[in-house]
């Protein structure tokens, strides 16, 4: 019951905030020097085309009445056009996002698989050779400038060594398309050539993507574990001779992650914005890419509806970390 | 003086400390130290591409222009970015946050509503948009960083006030009858410094790392700007053969990010009272 | 003494840190028999928590430093480390802990929690099965029994309605119930001893009557000896049956609960003593002037020589355990001469 | 089956040949539809596609064409006048890509189809380069496209992700974040010959270092050919790999702007031209894998002047001409192409050798849109910017007109010169049919745009098309990128 | 008969119990009718359970918490309902000794710029005649000067408590409210902070109210008691009657709880069960009734005022009639300690 209001609340929150966000975004992406009825008329429009399509697309109107109109489109889905790809920008943003999910998704888990355990050994084992290896590694995680890495890795793996696809989601086209996500397509195809192929192309950027969020998972993790050992429960539980591995993994653990699930939720706001340099590396064929092409040919609204998507991802990734929030934590539900 | 101390003898902090001094050296001694001060703006085409050599202790770009003597230019821009952004943010945020942190209420929430907004959006997505609006420069980059980063501290500052607010000390002081002016400022605001301290420290490695995201991405400086993201962008088309040519701008970010961030956790170490209490 | 549930000998120990070795526990014997509720007193600071820790085996063990001495559980020793330890904690010696808002884990009901000392430290518990211990299996009649006895229990401390108190988070249930769950989980794997650190300092008086009552009477139902450290003398009249005092980590006095009450022979027991309110108002207490020595540099000898008026060279060096009559043990080089006679009034 | 695949620089956002016009992604135009002439082969010639001839009235305002009549589209239905009048009816409406050469010259409902095989064009002014530019006139399936037609917006939705053409190979996947497959069309009216690809796979890679990878590591069998000379050199060492090579028709200049002073001064602008280092920048930069070329017309093009040397590297000379300029010179502002190091290692190069001579010059990057529209508006032109002309026609008019001619201010003459001399050739050339005479009119043009240094020319692109070694048939044109596929076939 | 100095009326206070939304699903009634008098020179014991609402009295007559009904009186003036700041002066003369002093000193601050905060406040003194106070009054306390350069948490429990008492007292107050002024510390040191209190009183002609759970330190100390059970005072009298015949049943326990070294152990005999009910959650009628051994239900539909019995004044419906279960409370429940040598 509890938990509902709790939804509902965070629910009626999203709503001025989203349309603040896209108030202020409209508004970055509206001081453009750029003339973009220009842009879309292409390169050798006459003038007069030019003005003629200026008007069409009102762009003569004033900008509030432009962000009238913009939220009220934007109400029923529709984004507008992109300048360069000429596909409305919201068809072209859902098409990309299970590329990018799936990226995204592939590294928290990686991440979370890593930084979890690490984070938790660090802790317990503090101060000793394992404790002070494991955090250079995650200080220096989280130090490299993740597009640098991800050059570095395909030089590496891909360019030199030939052992990683050098590009892409998967050689060519992927398989029948049922969800988007290419390893589950593939896996409700059943097709064990494009699960493996997709996979493959799935390491690098992945890995590239996760490192540091695994360091900052690690960190938190440790930080949390090294917390709760020290509290009354856990000495309570050592006192009652309980096993130190009972005590660890089940108990210290799920209140240490009480503040690694809320670091879950921005990291999946790291990993979506690495997302942009990382892709554009890899040629990942999801938002990231898309937002770098944008970028690149001066495509506002595409930008535009880029950030308000990402925004609207990271609240609901973070409205779905409050939930989660409650089941592991129910004091919240107090 | 014993927190120096104590800092220098925190090996993590002392090698961070050590680091962020030498580019800040560096930056300052850029003309001294680099073997071609010219090649900042100085083309030898017949030397293009060259791989790291006594001459070039870190080879030649694609202009021919020693890169080792670039990159130490390059920490001058690196510097003034970091040190810019993240200085107009904090004075940005941290009124903000204090202000309505300490007053909560009705205009504490909207304040914090409107930092929401921003941190609704990963910031490098934010300073994207800004800054391919605004148009590729330095100055630019600046501008987009400060302009998405002062909600974080405003929300730290904020998040730090209200735990401060509830402090008994705090209260106290408002029953002696200090001023709101008097208890923020000189109550509050010395008791939060640590926690700012810390996070300016790692937040210039964080801004670092994504001013050198937009270099990388051609929002950045323009050329022959020798600004480390956009030199591994340049890099780029000469992979694998030019190793050098992205090694050395990425090594030097890394080395200067793992700066900040181990002074960061040193100072997280030093400053933070809870510890500082538990020696006693 | 034969009959020994706990001996304690000489147990020396501190702590390393960056400011020093503190010498927090220096000397300390104690003994306790079977069913025997002592009561371990002293001033905040003077290293009763430590020695109970000590005795659980939960000391931090990066700094800690063991200096010698031995504590005995029934003939083992629970200072080494061969594995003996783990059975007996947690089983034959269990902990009431002092603050039960922070003891219990917060993200796990209270039944899970129960559940899991069950499973472990049950006195059904076979110790058969080489199982990989944390893979053992948790039988379906075992578990039944012990659901029995938790439920049993709980209705003991006079919780209601245990079955739903399981269902529950820790943070819903009041202080005084949590406190009353901590004996019951203390009672459940049927020790012989149970520590005891400050079960009542976080509760008001009316709860601390009734937790109080509810510990002194299930222990000596159940012929459970209890170590009860406290440095609220009154708690120790209510329910103890011998009283150690601890004075800076020295014991400087051990007594029966009445004797220790009336014919207090250390003078730091007289003065702590002296320090009570006078419960009929009016009147000036005295305290004892000074502070507590410095862990890190203490006074040679008697520790609290230094605020004694009665201290002299001889101080300097500790004095053996003296016997002042039955079980009336002290440790003073001018001890306060004579045994006023009891109950002779002001 | 044989399957060719080609990693391309850009996307393939759409599959509508009438929305887009521009050179990279040439592939879907070219190989899904038909034009009614085609452009094949170095230098570039016209050969008769879906028309097989044409007449134009004696005031060049009538033309009338012959088209085939057993042009099949690729559901089987056969191609009729009625098809090519309403694709140029949706081209005019739609204001979109290849549009704006016909634009122009051409009024709606200025087509008629006369009888299932002859089509008439009534232009509103003579136009000597019509016959070039229908080749971009790319015939749809007009009934098909109408059944798909939502709000009027001649099928623009429907055409987005499908193919309405009857061009050699038919679409068989497509997803615009990866790119499309085509499939060979067997009943395509020019037939085929003995050894073809069945299946051509047009992949985009954005990232030309992935691409050059790629190709090296046999992921792809083909690249755009516009490459960096430093990746050239890398392909050149692979042995799988095949380089052809072509002179192209795609001038690499400094567009000036003659509004603003001090580049109004032609002194100013002659010490511009002594300051670039064109030997540094094609001989190392560029690794003399480009030619120099004088002059905007490409040398390879009809109409180039034959007698122009070329403004040489020469400082002296430059700070001569710089000397005579009156006044404190400001600061100049160039502007170059984000994601295009040649512009921007051109305009450094010229940054610095201005800094020499005491001009000190600031570098502006941009994305090609933000540039190119910057570029049309008078006010914000920058004072320079270097890029590459491109081979829309290949017609002296889409080099020296388009850009020093009035009648493209400010479009496409981004400069904004003005010079009476060169209006009247240019609007002479265009008008007139006699090829000689047009020839002299654009050489002469040419120079005097040379004299008076209106722009910097540095030099004509060559193409360098990178093909894995089996793949053979690649037949190159300036137009169309060598992307054109149905002539290409696996090698023995 | 003098003017009481400090006066209280019906004084509320309640913190309202937010649900989602922000909307209020209910309210903790911290303070919930409270009515008495303070005459100066006396010293007022306020006992009860923790969260009966101690503190908040206190701070509700501080000013630090806004009341939300009922007025105060003090020096003859109204003050409830004003800000700290706009009874600036005023205030000065009434303090508030906080619960933990450790915590309300500033921990970056040292002991000396706590000390002189006051005065710059409140005070037009220079810096020297500033300093000179400080000596001053720290010397008053007890306190040796070398304390003035420490940190808070340098310095220990006892020593807070002064350093929090001199940092009052720099103002010159007429009434102090003590807010558990001894909870935490050892016997031996309360023994020490109870006499400075007592001295000070004498030296500074100060009045308490003293804020504690501790009976026998309130029994030692204090001329009146008002025992708090739920945000309601529910007997308040003389000290002497309180203690010797406690008309409330609540106090009844209270008394019945404390240990009496020498006595019997009243743990075996403790009658009063289960714990008071959630302060946001209050029964109708009188709210002892959960726990009371008496309750009849008149008990649970009618909530009893405080009214006169005796000396002293109980609200409860049989106040006076009502004993405890069990051995009743002696008259003189503690036998006498034993003298000491
Ligand atoms: N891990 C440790 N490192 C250093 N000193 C410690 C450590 N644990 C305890 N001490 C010190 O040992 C001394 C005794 O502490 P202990 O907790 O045993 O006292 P206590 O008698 O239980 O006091 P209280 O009544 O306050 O609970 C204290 O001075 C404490 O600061
Ligand atoms: N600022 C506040 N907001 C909400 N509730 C509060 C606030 N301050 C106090 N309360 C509640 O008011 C009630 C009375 O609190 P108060 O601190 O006055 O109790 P107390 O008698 O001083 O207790 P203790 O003996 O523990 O100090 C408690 O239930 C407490 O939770
Ligand atoms: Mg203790
Ligand atoms: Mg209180």
């Amino acid at each position: 019951m509890r938990r509902i209001e709790i939804i509902l609340s965070r629910l009626l929150w999203l709503i001025p905030t989203l349309i603040g966000l896209i108030v202020v975004v409209f508004f970055i992406a509206n001081v453009v020097p750029t003339d973009p009825a220009r842009i879309i008329a292409g390169e050798n429009a006459t003038t007069e085309q030019v003005e003629a399509l200026r008007t069409e697309l009102g762009f003569d109107e004033p900008l509030y009445v432009r962000l009238g109109i913009y939220v009220r489109d934007l109400a029923t889905g529709n984004m507008g056009r992109s300048l360069y790809t000429q596909r409305p920008i919201a068809d072209d943003l859902a098409h990309r996002l299970p590329a990018t999910l799936e990226l995204t998704f592939a590294a928290t888990l990686i991440a979370i698989g890593l930084g979890i355990p690490l984070g938790v050994v660090s802790a317990i084992r503090r101060n000793t050779m394992t404790d002070q290896v494991l955090r250079v590694l995650s200080v220096s995680g989280l130090a490299i400038a993740s597009f640098w890495l991800a050059m570095e890795l395909q030089m590496l793996f891909s360019t030199r060594w030939g052992l990683t696809p050098l590009n892409g989601r998967i050689s060519g086209f992927g398989p029948d398309e049922i969800t988007g996500f290419f390893v589950l397509d593939s896996l409700l195809t059943w097709d064990m050539e494009s699960l493996g192929d997709a996979l493959l192309h799935l390491l690098l950027p992945a890995v590239t993507l996760a490192l540091p969020a695994a360091a900052t998972i690690l960190r938190f993790t440790r930080a949390g574990v090294l917390e709760v050992i020290t509290s009354n429960f856990v000495l309570y539980e050592t006192a009652m001779g309980l096993p130190r591995g009972l005590i660890i993994w089940k108990y210290v653990l799920r209140n240490a992650l009480i503040s690694t699930v809320t670091q879950i939720g921005l990291i999946f706001g790291v990993l979506f914005s690495g997302a942009v340099v990382v892709e554009a590396v890899f040629d990942w064929p999801g938002l990231g890419t898309y937002a770098v092409q944008s970028i690149l040919q001066s495509d506002n609204k595409a930008i535009l509806g880029f950030t308000i998507l990402v925004g609207v991802v990271f609240i609901v990734v973070n409205l779905i970390v409050d939930i989660l929030h409650t089941f592991i934590d129910p004091r919240t539900l107090k | 003086m014993t927190g120096l101390k104590r800092l220098l003898s925190d090996r993590a902090a002392a090698i961070g400390a050590g680091l962020i001094l030498a580019l800040i050296l560096v930056a300052i001694l850029a003309p001294v130290l680099s073997p071609y001060p010219g090649d900042v703006a100085e083309f030898h085409l017949t030397e293009r591409l060259l791989p790291p050599s006594a001459e070039h202790l870190f080879g030649t770009d694609r202009m021919g222009s020693d890169l080792f003597s670039r990159i130490l230019f390059g920490a001058r821009i690196t510097i003034a970015i970091a040190v810019i952004a993240v200085g107009v943010s904090v004075a940005i945020g941290v009124p903000i946050g204090l202000i309505a942190g300490y007053y909560g209420g009705w205009s504490g929430g909207l304040l914090m509503r409107a930092s929401d907004i921003f941190l609704a959006v990963p910031q490098i997505v934010l300073a994207i948009a800004i800054a391919q609006t605004l148009g590729p420069s330095v100055e630019n980059v600046i501008l987009a960083l400060s302009a998405t980063y002062w909600p974080f501290w405003a929300r730290l500052v904020y998040a730090e006030t209200r735990a401060m607010k509830g402090q008994v000390f705090i209260e106290a002081a408002q029953a002696l009858g200090a001023s709101d002016a008097r208890v923020m400022v000189l109550h509050i605001l010395p008791n939060i410094a640590s926690a700012i301290i810390v996070r300016t420290s790692i937040g210039m490695g964080a801004t670092i790392l994504t001013a050198a995201a937009l270099g990388f991405l051609g929002l950045g400086a323009p050329p022959p700007t020798p600004e480390w993201g956009r030199t591994i962008s340049e890099a780029r088309e000469f992979l694998p053969e030019a190793w050098w040519y992205a090694a050395a701008p990425g090594f030097a970010i890394f080395l200067v990010v793992m700066g900040f961030n181990l002074l960061g956790d040193g100072l997280r170490d030093i400053l933070d009272p809870k510890i500082r209490r538990g020696t006693r | 003494m034969t009959d020994a549930l706990l001996t304690i000998s000489d147990l020396s120990l501190g702590f390393r840190g960056e400011a020093g070795f503190a010498h927090i526990l220096d000397g300390v014997n104690l003994t306790m028999r079977p069913g025997e509720i002592m009561g371990l007193v002293g001033e905040s600071g003077c290293g009763k928590t430590t020695l109970a820790r000590a005795i659980l085996g939960v000391l931090p063990r990066a700094a800690l430093e063991l200096r010698g001495g031995a504590i005995g559980f029934r003939g083992t020793n629970m200072l080494a480390d061969d594995g003996a330890q783990a059975a007996i904690r947690g089983r034959r010696i269990t902990f009431i802990p002092q603050d039960p808002f922070s003891s219990l884990n917060p993200v796990f009901t209270i039944g899970e929690q129960i559940d899991d000392l069950m499973k472990w430290k049950s006195p059904r518990r076979g110790e058969g099965g080489r199982w990989p211990a944390l893979l053992a299996p948790y039988g379906r009649s075992r578990r039944a029994a012990d659901r029995a006895a938790v439920i049993e229990t709980l209705e003991a401390v006079q919780l209601p309605q245990p079955e739903r108190l399981l269902r529950k988070y820790p943070h819903e249930v009041s202080g005084g119930q949590r406190q009353r769950l901590m004996i019951a989980m203390a009672l459940l794997p049927e020790p012989d001893l149970i520590i005891a650190d400050e079960p009542t300092t976080a509760l008001d008086v009316t709860i601390q009557a009734q937790i109080l009552g509810l510990l002194r009477r299930l222990a000596s139902e159940r012929g459970v000896a209890v170590m009860l450290t406290t440095h609220d003398l009154g708690s120790a009249w209510e329910i103890c049956d011998a009283v150690t005092v601890m004075y800076a980590g020295q014991d400087v006095e051990a007594a029966p609960v009445a004797e220790f009450f009336t014919a207090p022979a250390h003078p730091y027991t007289n003065k702590l003593l002296a320090s009570l309110p006078d419960a009929e108002g009016g009147g000036a207490m005295t305290g004892i002037p000074g502070e507590v020595p410095d862990f890190l540099a203490p006074p040679p000898g008697c520790r609290f020589a230094p605020r004694c008026e009665r201290a002299s060279a001889a101080c300097a060096t500790r004095p053996p355990q003296a016997a002042r009559g039955a079980g009336h043990l002290v440790r003073c080089v001018h001890p306060v001469a004579a045994p006023v006679p009891a109950e002779a009034g002001a | 089956a044989e399957r060719y695949v080609h990693a391309n620089n850009s996307g393939y956002d759409t599959l509508d040949p009438h929305v887009v016009g521009d050179v990279a992604r040439v592939a879907t135009r070219l190989n899904f539809y038909d034009g009614l002439y085609r452009w094949v082969d170095n230098p570039p010639k016209l050969i008769p596609w879906l028309a097989t001839s044409h007449t134009v009235s004696d005031d060049g305002l009538v033309w009338t064409f012959t088209l085939r009549d057993d042009v099949k589209f690729h559901d089987g239905s056969l191609m009729t006048a009625d098809d090519v009048v309403w694709s140029i009816e949706r081209m005019l409406a739609l204001k979109r890509g290849a549009s704006t050469l016909f634009l122009p010259v051409l009024n709606p409902g200025a087509a008629k189809a006369l009888d299932p095989t002859h089509v008439e064009f009534t232009l509103n002014t003579p136009s000597a380069i019509f016959g070039s530019i229908v080749s971009d006139l790319y015939v749809m399936n007009a009934d098909l496209v109408k059944e798909h037609e939502v709000d009027g917006d001649w099928g623009q939705a429907w055409l987005t992700d499908h193919v309405a053409g009857s061009g050699s190979y038919m679409l068989k996947r497509y997803d615009p974040a990866v790119g499309f497959i085509g499939e060979r069309f067997a009943d395509h009216f020019a037939g085929w010959g003995d050894s073809y690809y069945d299946e051509i796979e047009f992949r985009t890679v954005l990232e030309t270092n992935t691409r050059v990878q790629g190709l090296m590591r046999g992921d792809y069998d083909g690249l755009d050919g516009y490459l960096a000379p430093d990746q050239i050199a890398r392909l050149r060492e692979d042995e799988d790999v095949q380089i052809i090579e072509a002179e192209s028709m795609r001038v690499f200049h400094f567009a000036m702007n003659n509004r603003r002073p001090p580049l109004d001064d032609i002194n100013f602008r002659k010490a511009m031209e002594y300051a670039f280092d064109y030997d540094g920048f094609i001989g190392s930069i560029l690794q003399n894998s480009v030619a120099r070329n004088p002059t905007i017309i490409p040398n390879n093009m009809w109409g180039a002047p034959k007698d122009v040397e070329g403004y040489t590297f020469d400082l002296e000379k430059a700070k001569e001409y710089l000397d005579k300029v009156p006044g404190p010179i400001r600061t100049i502002h160039i502007g170059t192409l984000a994601g295009f190091s040649e512009t921007e290692q051109a305009a450094s190069l010229l940054q610095n050798a201005l800094a020499k001579i005491g001009v000190t010059a600031e570098i502006e990057s941009a994305p090609w849109p933000v540039v190119n529209s910057r570029m049309q508006d008078p006010e914000q032109m920058y004072d320079m910017v270097p890029y590459w002309k491109s081979t829309y026609y290949a017609d002296p008019n889409n080099w020296i007109g388009e850009l020093y001619g009035a009648r493209y201010i400010p479009t496409r003459n981004v400069s904004g010169y003005d010079n009476p001399e060169v209006n009247a050739r240019i609007e002479k050339a265009l008008a007139s049919t006699d090829q000689a005479e047009r020839q002299t009119l654009y050489e002469e043009a040419a120079k005097i745009v040379y004299d008076d240094a209106a722009g910097i020319w540095i030099y004509n692109t060559k193409w360098y098309g990178p093909y894995s070694s089996g793949v053979a048939g690649i037949r190159f044109s300036p137009v169309g990128n060598g992307q054109d596929m149905r002539w290409a076939h696996p090698a023995e | 008969m003098t003017e009481p100095i400090l006066s209280v009326r019906d004084l509320h206070c309640h913190f309202p119990v937010r649900g989602a939304f922000g909307r209020q699903v209910g309210a903790i009634r911290a303070l919930d009718g409270i009515s008495f008098e303070l005459m100066p020179g006396e010293i007022l014991g306020l006992v009860g359970e923790s969260g009966c609402g101690k503190s908040t009295l206190g701070k509700t007559i501080m000013g630090i918490q806004p009341p939300t009904g009922g007025g105060i009186t003090f020096e003859g003036a109204e003050i409830a309902g004003a800000s700290p700041r706009a009874a600036k002066d005023r205030r000065a003369r009434l303090q508030y000794a906080y619960q933990d002093p450790g915590a309300s000193l500033d921990p970056r601050w040292r002991i000396g710029r706590s000390l002189e905060e006051p005065l710059i406040i409140h005070t037009a003194l220079g810096a020297a005649e500033r300093r000179e106070k400080v000596r001053d009054i720290l010397a008053a306390v007890g306190l040796p000067l070398t304390h003035l350069e420490r940190y808070p948490h340098e310095i220990s429990g006892g020593q807070q408590r002064r350093v929090g008492l001199a940092r009052i007292l720099m103002l010159n107050p007429k009434v102090v409210i003590l807010d558990e002024p001894t909870s935490g510390l050892d016997v031996s040191v309360q023994a020490t902070v109870l006499s400075l209190f007592r001295d000070l009183r004498e030296a500074f002609d100060l009045t308490y109210m003293f804020i504690s759970h501790d009976l026998s330190v309130v029994r030692m100390m204090c001329h009146r008691v008002a025992v708090m059970y739920l945000g309601r005072i529910v007997e308040i009298g003389p000290t002497q009657e309180i203690f010797a015949a406690p008309k409330h049943p609540y106090t009844q326990s209270l008394l019945a709880a404390i240990p009496r070294i020498g006595g019997a152990r009243v743990v075996d005999t403790f009658w009063l069960k289960g714990e008071p009910p959630d302060a946001s959650r209050l029964p109708t009628g009188c709210r002892f009734q959960g726990r009371c051994p008496h309750t009849t239900a008149r008990c649970l539909s009618e909530d009893p005022a405080l009214r006169a019995v005796g000396d002293q004044r109980a609200a409860c419906h049989f106040a006076g009639e009502v004993s405890p279960p069990g051995p009743a409370p002696k008259s003189s429940p503690t036998p006498s300690r034993r003298a000491l040598p």
